[in-house]
């Protein structure tokens, strides 16, 4: 057996120097490749890399075992430099089968580097995938790529078959073998991986046995054969200083719920339904039950969300989350909450649609549903994060404006912001804002539709609050009692009220920031996930020459219309990239009369930056 | 406004709105007994909380000097929830319609039931949709014209203690709008129960569907059709001189017999606790058999928000105190100098 | 007793010619003005005169007799001109009681006459009703109007009670009293009355003889005595010759779509849960299941627009109705008949909102929710009737559009169109078009999500026919296939198709055309009920000199984009007149890019022409 | 392509699409049961609709080769609903889930139930959500740690069979996945009932809430767990060498009985048409009783999709052949020349 690695062994063979590596690694949803996939992500954390990172795995159900159907992936950007994206194309292809061979081949840029396991290139394999001959051997894929063909099955359970377990579970240990391979390859630190493989596996002293000597088999297979000649290293990154974890945007926006609640002084009430992407919020609130988390699974969205309303009523700080199809269910109860005027907290982690359309897909194509998705005159405010440690702060920010204002306040996320991970860096829960509010002070002429000057929030006056009974309800309202009131004036009155208390928001939001060309030639408008590919785009196109500015929009409503219409002034086109038909460009033309232009996707995938950047290019050049 | 309690009396639970119900409409009675049963509860006004959906009777928290909520249609039941679960000290009330209740907030209320919070509902049960101005309702008998229904509704009717046991609700109770005693009494009884309380209240809209319970509460008919129920005593009906009985047949099915002819052995006895018991009761139906007014069902159960309380303890004491920067650090950290 | 009137009874009055009156009857809910409202339009309708209505009733559940909250409204416009609006403010009141008094007065026209039941005016109602003093002898009033007051009621008793009925049932009668009168004033034609009586009360002799004799006790006190000294008369109006019926939006709407099933030759299928004011459509089909209806009152609105989706699956005509709060619960169904490409009619009867809002009163609010009121990319087609009439023209389109394009379309009707009445021309069954369309001819390559070149529909296959079993539903489907796709170019093409489909809608619908001046100073665009408001504005404004074109929409989407851009460029200044904060203002202003100017009124209530003229004038006058 | 009848095979209803449940799922058993019985029925495959929500269970339409719609969460039952209403001479079947049929769908489901429609519901219960990898759902036991319950579930779960006969079903039976035979009969009784069938299937869920039914279809604990009915025979269960039986204690509660020391005539008969003898077996728990498979209740009642059409012929011949130039006119009208 070979000889242990470790930090201080002495590596045989020449270390290339690369900037940034993207790695993918694809096997059957059995494999563990999202484990894999993790893994390495935290091992290039470590080393000191800027990453990004985006699992893509298959449909709701387990399909069978070597199908298409079944094929599970994870891909990793890491870098020297800001790392925006996942990465278009990955530089390196880690397959575990056929399978996975013919969903991910032709995403493998010219010259990239191909692992396969050969052990699982069996003919009934292969044919599972569709394919005829073995596709290894193909002479277009070899002059194409370059090749490596390795039994990884066979040496995972030889490195181990001395140990008496059963084939089944040895086979299921080669996952390991890759990623050893694979920290080999890139010159990973690897002793954070053993811990983390014994802490794991601490049940089953056998697992942690065999899994390490896998890892390590597959590490030095890359040491010790003369299959490869040489490993790759990626310097560290200029990161700011501090102490990081990686973090996903469904985990983030669950913690930035929990901290503002707190720094409210609020419990939390988390009324849900689970649905793919958003049910990690629930899992994960869940498990925090020590933290005044109140979290309610109910029979449906209409219950989750009314749930919320009523512990809202009650004083809590009321929450639910759901994607689209879930939304879509809560929007006359929305309403209920914007009549009575309650905070509410609604987060919509979107996936592709229509109807239950893509449930595993990312998408942008509930912004119109947040803003209209409701009977009458409905407004709300909506927040988007741009990046998945960001879910974070905008959490916190749509806690804040809800109960600073007393609106609902949605928070649309997706599913690759809930499942993709980035580095994040942790913030000192002390040094969060106090976002507590004080609603009530005097006890004279009181009544529930009162208001403060200011934000023109309605006193929170909860049950349990002697001398201050009062009713409130879905009906029309009378402004100067608070009672049920049908008359036209007031309830034109009351309208615009409403109305205007979300645009008072924007007096406590951050201005709108252009990262790039400060003026130029181009601006891209962008929200929520696309940041990354919007950020690295406007890099790339600044740099060969095109003045271009990025503006990256958090909240969605209220708009700061007049500082918009200042930004768009100085560049001389417009495009609004979205993953979806077009829809914030919808929104720009109407307020700002400015010939916005949509660059759409709808593919239930992110942006492709050089995709992007021709389409871009070719809007600029056609003058629209 | 201070929290302190002075002895309350009915008119404190009055509030300053006009009361908009119809004309000799029963939802009054109901209203009434209420406000005069609140001020024995001793719970000050302020921790007191009515919730309702939309319907004639979802008015009703309007009327009440309490905390209310006139929600959406359906809806009352699931925000209650969410209220109670949050703020499990106070008293929550749920009024509710056989629309409102049974039919677009069927699934909230028997998943309210089956959980089992500390909630009172009082569903008022007129058989017809009051405020949409006469449609029929899922307890609408077959063969009612309405609004909706010219030719004659033709939809089977839930019976409402039948579909509230089969949800496995711990406290079901009927009453009749017009029984004032009665219904106090079963006000108090859902005030005394540990769990999910369900009151099925019969009431008249003599507008849309008048006399619908003339039978159970019509002066000449009301004794030999009201079967009222007494824990521990036996199933007797109809006047004095004509004294009924219902007894178990071996096949379990009822049988009405005259206590003129029958030992009192062999009538069956009621037993509040007896989940088949109930049903059984649930399934008399007219006019064959008496209407079962009382308690139906009591019982034991744990109740929810007790129950997700005592998991936020125990996380407490698992976990220990909420330490966010621990929480923030608890995975995979690294750190960039 | 005074000698029966007849039609050719000397009128000894002198008979005052007018162009148009506006008259409205107030009373307590229980005094039956809607009745009377109806029967006196009626009347109208038969002397010829073009005739416009606006019921006006309080909140849904009875408020105590002599409450404001319980006055009820009834008011007419009838006139020798063409009629377009029931009246800014009437020339004539007739109020029941102080309550009605208090509520309406205000809207009375300087110089207008008042008609009081002095009986009425105690000192008791005159404090329910809030006010101190009898205000019929205000000196105030008296100046501003001309007051009326007559003992309607003890007259009303007189006139019958030797006929030994309850006190209670004679006073019931009274409204009959205030018919005749004013029957009397303006000389309307009553014999068809007298038979009505009859036949409504044919059940009880009694009450026929009751309401017979104080209806020509009215009749009789206006011609006999000294109370009043003329009468009027609307001369006919220049009305298309045809036979002609009462008709509201409501009753329109169900024939409409009736008619429209019956001529495409399916059965209809109408899946609803009552709501106001969309229930009475479900009353009205209910009504007729001798015509192939089938009515389902399902227990919620989610199931109703299921029911409704099952039934189109099986090649019934699939039809539901709501209002705005229904409406909201639909969303996420919608999106199933989307994504299956089922035909399917959703009415939305809309009402004040947000939430419960004024669940009796008219608004345009829900214009957005019908785009967008649905999770992903989920387009549908949208029309809105601008009459009650039209309701039954919309829903045949409305259904022609569904069947031939296997998409789900929205009619967008509101409560002022719904319970508005209008006459409606007859027309004959037997010449509307045949809407029949055939999907399916070839049996080969058949697969569910094939497509119509021309329409692109999909076939219509449907359950019991051999040889095509085939699943549908919510998952995207394959463009080739039809079978689950997770293909992204896929998901993109899929969305790009539906709304394609849309797109080609267009190609059905008459082209947008303008009323009033063909170019100008002014174009004011509409949609729905506000046409009459509109299209008196434009009258008026154009005969005020200002050149003023009017273009109301039909179809909301599609819309005939470029030749609206056409259209926009005649005109100096567009505005945009909704019963909203703004919704058809913002959809013009984004595909057009045309600054368009909202006019909003959201107070429960359509236009008033004369406000209206004054908003846009200082519009067109500031520029903008 | 023609509708003449040729005899089916089983391979008949097998779809061209891949079965995609995971390895061991219960549901493969199932689809191979109902595949098994379809050619029975002796109905056209083009007149079979199979309508379900969503929901691992729900992907079962995509497997037969009949006209299929799989629809959105919760809803099944309701477009089963219209389908069947428009279209009665089809046989249309639903399935779902737990998730699918008791928590969302919860309301359509009991309302279904009520109206009485010719319509078979197969309800997949695993007592877990299994499509979207692993909550507890309305049917998992106090105490399961799922991911959406980490410290327990404290939801009191729904008895199925009690809620349908709440719900006045009137066809109700259990069986279980592994039960292949028992599986066929059920769905043999479900479709010569006339009105809803309704049939729990306990179904293992192996990657989420594996063995969740082991003490009812395990190898060893079966036949003690099982009370397999039959109507008009005594409830009797577990292996020959020990017999037990359920009889009927005084005050109508359930009493498990040695068959050594008990007269067979002490033990209860089954009798699918009694609907508090239905309920009194819904209430029997384990593991103090067994798990009651088989009819629970079998009952005849109006079939709504026929009343419905009755009130269509009545029209018809009450109103006349439609005429809509006669509906036209029918209000007042007048004429302008
Ligand atoms: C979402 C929604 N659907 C429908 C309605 C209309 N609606 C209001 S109350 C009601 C039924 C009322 O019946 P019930 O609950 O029996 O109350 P009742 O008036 O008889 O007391 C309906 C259908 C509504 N307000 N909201
Ligand atoms: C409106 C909506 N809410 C939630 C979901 C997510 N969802 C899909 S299936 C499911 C539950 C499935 O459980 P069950 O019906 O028991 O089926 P199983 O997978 O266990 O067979 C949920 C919550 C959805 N698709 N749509
Ligand atoms: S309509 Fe009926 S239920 Fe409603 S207030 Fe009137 S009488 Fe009561
Ligand atoms: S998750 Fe469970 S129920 Fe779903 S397919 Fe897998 S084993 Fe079956
Ligand atoms: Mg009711
Ligand atoms: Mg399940």
């Amino acid at each position: 057996m070979a000889e242990v690695p470790s930090e201080t062994t002495v590596r045989e063979k020449p270390v290339e120097q690369v900037d940034a590596v993207v790695i993918r690694f694809a096997g059957d949803s059995g494999d563990g490749m999202q484990l894999t996939g993790t893994q390495f992500t935290n091992e290039s954390a470590i080393a000191g890399n800027d990453i990004a990172t985006l699992p893509d795995y298959p449909a709701e159900i387990r399909a069978p075992a070597g199908t298409l159907a079944g094929v599970s992936g994870f891909q990793v950007n890491f870098s020297q430099a800001r790392v925006f994206t996942p990465g278009d194309r990955p530089d390196v292809l880690v397959v575990m089968n056929p399978a996975a061979f013919s969903v991910n081949i032709a995403d493998l840029r010219d010259g990239g580097i191909l692992v396969a396991d050969s052990d699982a290139f069996t003919l009934s394999n292969i044919r599972k995938a569709g394919m005829d001959g073995d596709p290894l051997a193909d002479a277009s894929l070899t002059k194409r790529v370059r090749v490596f063909a390795v039994p990884l099955t066979r040496m995972t359970t030889d490195s181990i078959k001395d140990m008496g377990l059963p084939n089944k579970t040895m086979v299921r240990c080669k996952n390991f073998f890759a990623l050893g391979l694979c920290s080999w390859m890139f010159n990973r630190p690897i002793e954070q991986t053993l811990t983390w493989i014994g802490a794991k596996f601490a049940k089953s002293p056998a697992l942690v046995e065999a899994n390490t000597r896998v890892f390590k088999a597959g590490w030095n297979f890359g040491e010790t054969t003369e299959v490869f000649v040489h490993t790759y290293e990626v310097k560290p990154a200029d990161i700011e200083p501090g102490t990081y974890t990686n973090m996903t945007g469904n985990r983030a926006l669950a913690l930035g719920l929990m901290a503002a609640a707190s720094k409210a002084g609020k419990s939390m009430f988390f009324g849900s339904y689970p649905i793919t992407p958003a049910s990690d919020i629930l899992h994960e609130l869940a498990a925090h039950k020590n933290f005044d988390v109140t979290t309610f699974q109910a029979e449906d969205e209409i219950a989750a969300v009314c749930a919320a309303i009523g512990a809202s009523f009650g004083g809590a700080l009321g929450v639910t989350a759901s994607s689209g199809p879930g939304i879509a269910l809560k929007g006359e109860a929305i309403g209920l909450a914007v009549m009575t005027e309650l905070p509410l907290v609604i987060v919509n982690v979107q996936r592709g649609g229509p109807s239950t359309g893509l449930p595993t897909k990312t998408e942008q194509a509930d912004l119109m549903q947040a803003l209209y998705g409701r009977n009458g005159e409905s407004p709300l405010a909506i927040v988007a994060p741009a990046t998945p440690v960001e879910c974070f702060d905008m959490a916190f920010e749509a806690v804040h404006v809800a109960l600073k204002y007393m609106v609902p306040v949605m928070i649309l996320s997706d599913g690759y912001l809930a499942n993709g991970a980035q580095p994040w860096k942790i913030p000192d829960y002390d040094e969060l804002p106090d976002i507590s509010v004080r609603y009530w002070k005097g006890d004279l002429g009181f009544h529930p539709y009162l208001r403060n000057e200011d934000t023109l929030a309605r006193p929170w006056v909860i049950p349990g609050t002697p001398g201050f009974e009062h009713r409130i309800g879905g009906l029309e309202k009378d402004y100067d009692s608070g009672d049920i009131s049908y008359d036209p004036v007031n309830h034109e009155r009351m309208t615009r009220v409403r109305a205007e208390k979300i645009e008072r928001v924007n007096e406590d939001l951050d201005p709108p920031r252009v990262e790039g060309s400060e003026l130029g030639e181009l601006l891209m408008v962008g929200w929520g996930s696309t940041y990354g590919a919007l950020a690295q785009a406007t890099e790339e196109l600044n740099a060969e020459g095109l003045a271009t500015g990025h503006l990256h929009l958090r909240w969605l409503n209220p708009l700061p219309v007049e500082e918009l219409k200042r930004i768009f002034a100085r560049y001389k086109t417009i495009v609004v990239p979205e993953l979806n038909m077009g829809q914030l460009v919808r929104i720009l033309r109407e307020r700002l009369l400015v010939d916005a232009i949509p660059v759409s996707r709808v593919q239930g995938q992110p942006f492709k930056v050089g995709e992007l950047k021709a389409r871009v290019k070719a809007i600029v050049e056609e003058g629209r | 406004m201070s929290g302190e309690q002075a002895k309350l009396s009915r008119k404190d639970f009055v509030s300053d709105q006009d009361v908009r119900w119809c004309p000799g409409c029963g939802d009054y009675a109901i209203l009434a007994q209420v406000q005069r049963v609140m001020p024995e509860l001793n719970i000050p006004r302020e921790n007191i909380v009515f919730v309702s959906g939309i319907g004639c009777s979802s008015r009703f928290p309007y009327y009440m000097n309490t905390y209310g909520f006139h929600s959406i249609h359906g809806r009352a039941t699931a925000i209650a929830s969410g209220l109670k679960l949050s703020r499990p000290e106070l008293s929550v009330w749920v009024v509710t319609g056989d629309g409102d209740g049974l039919s677009i907030g069927g699934n909230h209320l028997i998943h309210l039931l089956r959980r089992n919070l500390d909630i009172n509902i009082l569903l008022f049960n007129n058989e017809i949709y009051g405020l949409t101005k006469g449609q029929y309702s899922p307890t609408s008998r077959i063969g009612l014209i309405t609004k909706s229904s010219p030719l004659g509704v033709a939809d089977h009717p839930f019976d409402t203690v039948s579909l509230a046991l089969g949800a496995d609700a711990t406290f079901v109770a009927r009453t009749v709008d017009t029984e004032t005693r009665h219904l106090q009494e079963m006000l108090r009884r859902a005030v005394a129960h540990k769990g999910t309380s369900f009151i099925e209240i019969l009431q008249n809209c003599p507008i849309f569907n008048d006399g619908a319970f003339e039978d159970v509460s019509g002066k000449g008919s009301r004794i030999q059709n009201q079967l009222v129920l007494e824990h521990g005593q036996p199933l007797l009906f109809g006047s004095e001189d004509a004294r009924m009985g219902v007894a178990l047949g071996k096949d379990m099915s009822p049988q009405v017999v005259s206590m003129d002819s029958t030992p009192e052995e062999e009538v069956l006895l009621h037993d509040e606790t007896n989940e088949a018991l109930g049903f059984f009761l649930s399934r008399l139906e007219r006019p064959e058999f008496p209407v079962p007014l009382g308690v139906i069902r009591a019982m034991d159960r744990p109740i929810y928000e007790k129950e997700v309380a005592a998991q936020a303890e125990r996380a407490l004491s698992d976990m220990g105190q909420p330490d966010f920067n621990k929480l923030f650090t608890g995975g995979d950290t690294w750190t960039v100098e």
